[in-house]
């Protein structure tokens, strides 16, 4: 009953065409970000702040950036964990060299090398579509992961050939490094994150994010109405990695704290993927959706026997999650390839014509 | 199931996750086991978290704990991923956890900024980060009982021994991460300060089983020695892929993390003759061991799959972890006069270690290893390794302990210490009398 | 791009504007795949204004000519003259920038998106706001995006389809899905728009609607429509000029009656032996 | 001019100056070409039969293999453990058509893929979950396949060839006979060839797709049991070879995703073309370049010949 929006006529365009045109809608999500930016500071505890929201938040950054290219472009990929890791050690070698700018600066322009990176390997998509593309984005994840490890420069030469996290401050606090509270973590992941949002959302509803979805649901039309493929290939391309390498910055910086090879090898490429998959193709809500979903399941898995008093092997439980995972991608797939996002907003459709449920269409 | 009956269940479960029993250890010592019981890795990372939790739990059931405080060990799998290892970091370490044993190079580097931070220390027991022996540097992480720097520099010395090291050429393979990457610069320096040439063979992670271009290239450059920094199925692959181009496997040695029983139980008798660096004793024939299998194994309480898995390298490196652990408890325990301890007490155990060899025999484990003595500056103890020889079905030990060249090693560790820490002005350093 | 338009319009003005001005003319094209001929040496124009049909048996190499005209396939030989430019290679982008655009024989509709968003992606070349306003979505943006919102929206309400401006296209009947694809055509405000079958598999009712909105279409908005399509009636009711192909080459051109009247025509369509 | 001497020159001079070691890594290169055809085999037979691009051929060459080293520790003799992996992968088979194909046909390609990259977890968790994660030596003995190896002294050196490697080319190429006869000779291999025409045919023909779908995977399942066999037994039977098994995609690259040729030949130029360049030009670029080879290869490639070596060239219809 509350979910409504009987008596919101919109009398212009604008108020149509408006990201959120449901006044319920806005009102829920404006109580989120309430609890993001207020109550989750105050109240959760260190754990779930640093180890379940700031990880659920750099994931669904990176599932943001591979959903604008698989999801709303179509372009199969199968090299986040690359683009993520371009990013990452992109801000290392920047704060390196400028360690007086700002970190949430160098980070958000680190991505900016991903998207370079993304649009070379990128330009192969302009001959070859689908799963030879999905390919070639595996030629990207190699032969990056080779790079991370075999050019020493991109780890300053450090003995382990990792990248090791500095300590940088803003106003006197330390927001990256050892000594940087998860508190203040999660206030500038999270501020990236709704910003970087934002701008996906207004960027795919206007002429550009259109124009990806042409290429994507039926590129010779797309084409036949004035559409360069490779001008909107690209775009996306470089959209989406500088979305994964602002991803990768933030996980390095502002989660993990240090990073090797590994960090950014082909199973994050798949984890990534199986968020956009099981979160919904062609939807932000998806992304975040996604993320929660695979990042939290194993974390319930775990605790679940625990609070039932059943003693799993470590192991079991991961193994659990794999096959978990692995029978809901399928199980979406075939009853619904739009994921959780698609459940959801059928969710929604209920509650606005419950209690009559014929009543629509 | 209807979607919103699920979506609730999902949120519910979600919010109970956050509300899970945060028990702050009262009356009890909480160790948390970083373990990879899956993944590539497993195979080395199960019986070391065997060997590690059953000797706590003989603890336990023999003597109702450390002086009467139980131990609680609790796993958390990480598959050998730091991400996952963090997580599992975060995830134990307000429940009062004491140290932290990750078995990865990865996520040692992860742990090592946060060790001074929350105040529990990091025990890398021979793997991580070589500069950490220098304690004035780094107060909260213990690489006892040897480095990775101490080790090459005692296989070299081996290499010396048997027939000269000037002039020959060594063959390094390794694991092309941080791990397999850590012992190059004393490589380097060795080589020139022994005489010797090095000629390096790195493996990808992805590579492991697919080495046949990297053994052609050491039949190509064909050197007199070969030297694996290797891990998980990366080990036995190599000593095929060398027993096939007729590597004299007796002048192949692995360190210590590519001479288990695991890595040669498939390769048998092909591997015959290969050599690996070891510090922890080998078989179940100690009185301790003896233990563990009455308190623990026979009664079920082990997750080993064999009772002859007891005593097996990896095992006993496991089991040896935790010996340190618990001595290391024990001397807080002294030392603070509190029966339950903290981290920074833990720091303080770790530090003050003394395992001597009349120790050794009171523990049950005469000769299981060197002398393992801490100070505020070594966070190394003792640096010396054996060296032992696969006969075709088991390791047998061939050497006594080899010291490392502490003279050239020990300055070089120092260096690496001040150079990890010069980039980082809040670094929390100690100064030792 | 721009540019290019504004001078390619001074020119269509300078050669007059008038019904008998030739709007696109083909000459001697031949297009073949792997030794296959699929058009043998066609030649044809199209006038300004006049609504000109294509037809022939399957496989006549139809919809290839369709595809030679907006840049989709580059003919081995042959000259094509749109608005007094000639060209040979041309790819389908730059054929819309020049003022063509199409539907397709098998509806070529995005199906992941909504009505409106299907005929608003016919704005595509209509729209040039610059990338960072699109990223704060205010200003000159904001303003675009409404603009031709409205504009969509008369197409809609020309093509009666408000009723589903919301929905999916996927979902939707085909008929109507038929209908969106001209209005995204439309959109596009082409000189030239090439119809493949606008009117396969539908009934006669529906029919007799896309007739009337063809035909308004060339009335009201003046726009040049070139017509591929089977049902012979529709063809002699809608079209000004006929040309008639068969296996690859043209075989009759001319006004519905004389084309009706050509034994060659009859011929084929009775499937004579040649 | 150094670099272009140390790149253009000196291998070659290498190469001429010790023809036997040549030899050697082209032998090498082949065996692991054999073995990577081998996984790209399975991909085509059911590329061919059912369009779907199966990502989970590679956890299928693990799981076999592990099904049937696990039933030998668990006491069953070597045969019976081979006679109950083959039933298992059929099994496997049956499953995956009733439950995943079955339900997704006509769905977009990469739809599909994905859905066997879901599948791929199915195998890598239940695989783990029953049999461990460690990784288990091959039973080679017990399946009497052949240890040792020959010498062959030419060109004033030697050529050594692994008994295990001569009999992987053998049995890879017995397979291969052996598909050709079931394709040609058999009804249902004329049948699958029909599905992989025209599927619409093949219906009209009275073949059920739901069998065929499930004579192929389970075709994919023997080969991805023999290439587990053959590669677990020159190294282990672990999880970590999943990896190396997404070279079989480069592969398909090279090859086309509908040639049984074409898989044989692209696994061989990727296996001695990576084994050449990491030995002879490898150490240019500070070695461990075979980890991308292929896949860099792969791209060249597609960007000059997108049909693949064997493939016909794609008209685009509209």
């Amino acid at each position: 009953m509350l979910y409504r929006e009987a008596g919101q006529f919109k009398t212009s365009y604008a108020a149509d065409q408006a990201l959120l045109p449901i006044l319920q809608d806005r009102i829920g999500l404006s109580l989120i970000l309430l609890v993001a930016f207020v109550g989750i500071p105050l109240l959760a505890t260190d754990f779930f702040i640093g180890s379940v929201m700031i990880p659920f938040l750099v994931f669904s950054l990176a599932a943001i950036g591979l959903n604008i290219l698989t999801g709303y472009a179509g372009q199969l990929s199968l090299g986040t964990g690359a683009f993520m890791g371009v990013g990452a050690y992109a801000c290392y070698k920047l704060t390196t060299y400028f360690p007086d700018i700002n970190i949430i600066l160098l980070i958000l322009f680190s991505g900016v090398f991903s998207a370079a990176a993304g649009v070379l390997f990128g330009l192969p998509s302009l001959r070859i579509k689908g799963l030879y593309l999905a390919i070639t984005t595996l030629a990207a994840q190699f032969f990056l992961e080779w790079c991370f490890i075999r050019i020493a420069w991109l780890y300053n030469y450090n003995d382990s050939g990792a990248i090791e996290v500095p300590t940088r401050k803003l106003l006197d606090i330390a927001i990256t490094g050892a000594s940087a509270t998860p508190v203040v973590r999660y206030l500038v992941i999270i501020s990236v994150v709704t910003l970087m949002a934002l701008v996906a959302a207004n960027v795919l509803r206007g002429r550009i994010g259109r124009s990806w979805m042409m290429i994507r649901d039926m590129d010779i039309a797309a084409e036949l109405m004035g559409i360069r493929p490779l001008r909107a290939k690209l775009s996306a391309f470089a959209f989406s990695s500088y979305y994964c390498g602002v991803a990768g910055a933030l996980m390095v910086f502002m989660w993990i704290g240090s990073a090797e090879v590994e960090s950014f090898d082909i199973n994050h490429s798949f984890l990534v993927l199986f968020m956009v998959i099981i979160g919904g193709m062609g939807s932000l809500l998806g992304c975040f959706l996604g993320a929660a979903f695979i990042w939290v399941l194993p974390i319930i898995i775990r605790a679940v026997p625990q609070l039932i008093g059943l003693d799993l092997l470590a192991a079991t439980t991961e193994h659990l999650t794999n096959i978990i995972i692995g029978v809901l991608i399928i199980f979406f797939l075939i009853v619904e390839p739009h994921g959780l996002a698609r459940l959801w907003q059928l969710g929604k459709e209920k509650l606005r014509t419950w209690p009559f449920p014929y009543a629509s269409n | 199931m209807t979607n919103r009956t699920f979506t609730a269940l999902a949120a519910a479960l979600v919010v109970a996750s956050c509300w899970i029993p945060v028990a702050q250890a009262q009356d009890s010592l909480y160790i948390p086991s970083l373990t990879y019981r899956t993944g590539p890795f497993s195979g080395g990372g199960t019986p070391f978290a065997d060997g590690y939790a059953d000797y706590l739990n003989m603890l336990n059931e023999r003597d109702g704990g450390i002086n009467g405080v139980k131990i609680i060990v609790e796993e958390c799998e990480t598959a050998y991923n730091s991400q996952k290892g963090v997580e599992c970091y975060e995830a134990t370490k307000d429940k009062g956890a004491l140290a932290y044993s990750p078995l990865s190079t990865g996520i040692t580097l992860a742990l090592v900024p946060k060790a001074p931070i929350d105040k529990i220390p990091v025990f890398s027991m021979g793997y991580g980060l070589s500069a950490a022996a220098a304690g004035e540097k780094f107060p909260w992480t213990f690489v006892y009982p040897a480095s990775y720097w101490s080790q090459m520099s005692s296989i070299l010395k081996y290499i010396d021994a048997n027939d000269g090291i000037r002039g020959k050429k060594i063959g390094f393979i390794y694991l092309d991460a941080a791990y397999g990457l850590e012992p190059i610069p004393l490589l380097d320096q060795l080589s020139e300060s022994m005489g010797f040439t090095v000629a390096k063979f790195p493996v990808g992670v992805k590579e492991m089983q697919n080495q046949s271009s990297q053994w052609l290239n050491v039949r190509k450059e064909s050197p007199d020695w070969m030297i694996m920094w290797g891990w998980g199925a990366m080990n036995p692959t190599a000593i095929r892929e060398a027993a096939k181009i007729r590597f004299p496997l007796d002048r192949f040695i692995g360190n210590w993390w590519a001479g288990s029983h695991n890595d040669l139980k498939g390769v048998g008798e092909a591997g015959k003759g290969y050599l690996a660096a070891n510090f922890s004793g080998l078989g179940q024939e100690y009185p301790a061991l003896q233990d563990v299998l009455a308190h623990v194994v026979d009664k079920g309480l082990s997750k080993v799959s064999a009772r002859e898995d007891v005593g097996n390298v990896l095992y006993n490196r496991g089991l040896f972890n935790a010996v340190v652990l618990a001595e290391a408890v024990r001397i807080a325990q002294d030392r603070t006069g509190k029966k339950v301890i903290s981290g920074a007490d833990m720091r303080e155990g770790l530090e003050n270690i003394d395992l001597s060899e009349e120790r050794l025999s009171e523990l049950g484990l005469p000769g299981f290893t060197g002398e393992l003595k801490g100070s505020c500056a070594d966070h190394e103890g003792g640096g010396s390794i054996f060296i032992q020889q696969w006969n075709g079905s088991d390791w047998e030990k061939v050497t006594d302990l080899i010291a490392p060249m502490s003279d050239i090693v020990r300055p070089m560790l120092e260096e690496a210490a001040e150079a990890y820490v010069s980039d980082k002005p809040d670094w929390q350093s100690q100064t030792c009398s | 791009m721009n540019h290019a338009r504004r001078w390619s319009d001074q020119l269509s003005e300078e050669l007059g504007s008038g019904a008998s001005a030739e709007l696109l003319s083909v000459d001697n094209v031949s297009l073949s795949f792997g030794g296959v001929k699929a058009i043998a040496d066609i030649s044809f124009d199209i006038l300004k204004g006049e609504v000109r049909a294509i037809i022939g048996p399957n496989g006549a190499g139809k919809t290839s000519m369709l595809n030679v005209i907006n840049g989709f396939y580059h003919p081995q030989e042959g000259i094509i003259t749109f608005r007094g430019k000639q060209r040979r290679r041309m790819k389908p982008y730059q054929a819309a920038a020049s003022g063509i655009a199409r539907t397709f024989q098998n509806v070529a509709l995005f199906k992941g998106m909504s009505t409106l968003d299907n005929i608003m992606s016919g704005r595509s070349l209509k729209m040039h706001c610059g990338f960072l306003w699109q990223v704060v979505h205010i200003g000159p943006a904001r303003s675009e995006e409404i603009r031709h919102r409205r504009r969509v929206e008369e197409i809609i309400d020309f093509l009666e389809i408000a009723h589903i401006r919301k929905q999916p296209v996927g979902k939707l009947p085909y008929g109507l899905q038929k209908r969106v694809e001209l209005g995204r055509a439309m959109a596009m405000e082409p000189e030239l728009l090439l119809l493949d079958e606008p009117m396969a598999g539908m009934n006669l009712e529906e029919k007799e609607d896309m007739s009337r909105f063809i035909i308004d279409l060339n009335s009201e908005f003046g726009t040049t429509i070139a017509l591929i399509e089977h049902d012979m009636g529709v063809v002699m009711d809608l079209a000004d000029r006929v040309v008639v192909l068969d296996y690859g080459r043209k075989i009759a051109d001319g006004t519905p009656a004389e084309v009706q009247a050509n034994q060659d025509v009859i011929d084929a369509y009775l499937g004579v032996a040649h | 001019m150094d670099i272009l001497h140390s790149i253009f020159v000196a291998p070659f001079i290498d190469m001429g100056a010790y023809p036997d070691f040549l030899l050697q890594v082209i032998w090498e290169g082949f065996v692991a070409g054999v073995l990577y055809s081998l996984i790209a085999l399975g991909f085509v037979l059911i590329y061919k039969a059912s369009g779907v691009f199966n990502f989970a051929q590679g956890i299928m060459v693990v799981f076999a293999a592990l099904v049937l080293v696990s039933l030998h520790e668990m006491g069953m003799p070597a045969w019976v453990a081979v006679l109950v992996s083959v039933v298992v992968m059929g099994l496997l088979a049956i499953g995956v058509e009733r439950f995943v194909l079955r339900k997704l046909v006509n769905q977009h390609d990469a739809i599909l893929l994905m859905a066997t990259i879901g599948l791929t977890l199915v195998l890598k968790g239940s695989g783990q979950l029953i049999f461990g994660g460690e990784p288990k030596p091959m039973i080679t003995r017990e399946l009497g396949l052949p240890t040792g190896a020959s010498d062959w002294e030419v060109f004033g050196g030697v050529v050594i060839f692994q008994h295990i490697d001569i009999a992987a080319t053998v049995v890879a190429l017995l397979m291969v006979l052996a598909l050709a006869v079931f394709f040609s000779k058999t009804r249902i291999g004329r049948a699958l060839r029909a599905v992989a025409d025209d599927h619409q045919a093949a219906l009209s023909v009275g073949i059920s797709l739901h069998q065929i779908w499930a004579i192929v995977w389970f075709a994919a399942g023997i080969v991805a049991l023999v290439t587990g066999i053959m590669w677990g037994a020159r190294s282990e039977v672990s999880f970590a070879l999943e990896i190396i098994a997404l070279k079989a995609l480069a592969v398909l690259i090279l090859g086309g995703f509908t040639s049984i040729p074409g898989a044989i030949v692209g696994g061989l130029v990727i296996g001695i073309g990576e084994k050449l360049f990491e030995v002879y030009w490898g150490a240019l670029f500070g070695s461990g370049v075979e980890a991308w080879f292929a896949y860099v290869l792969a791209l060249i490639f597609l960007l000059f010949r997108p049909q693949g070596l064997f493939g016909e060239r794609i008209i685009e219809r509209v």
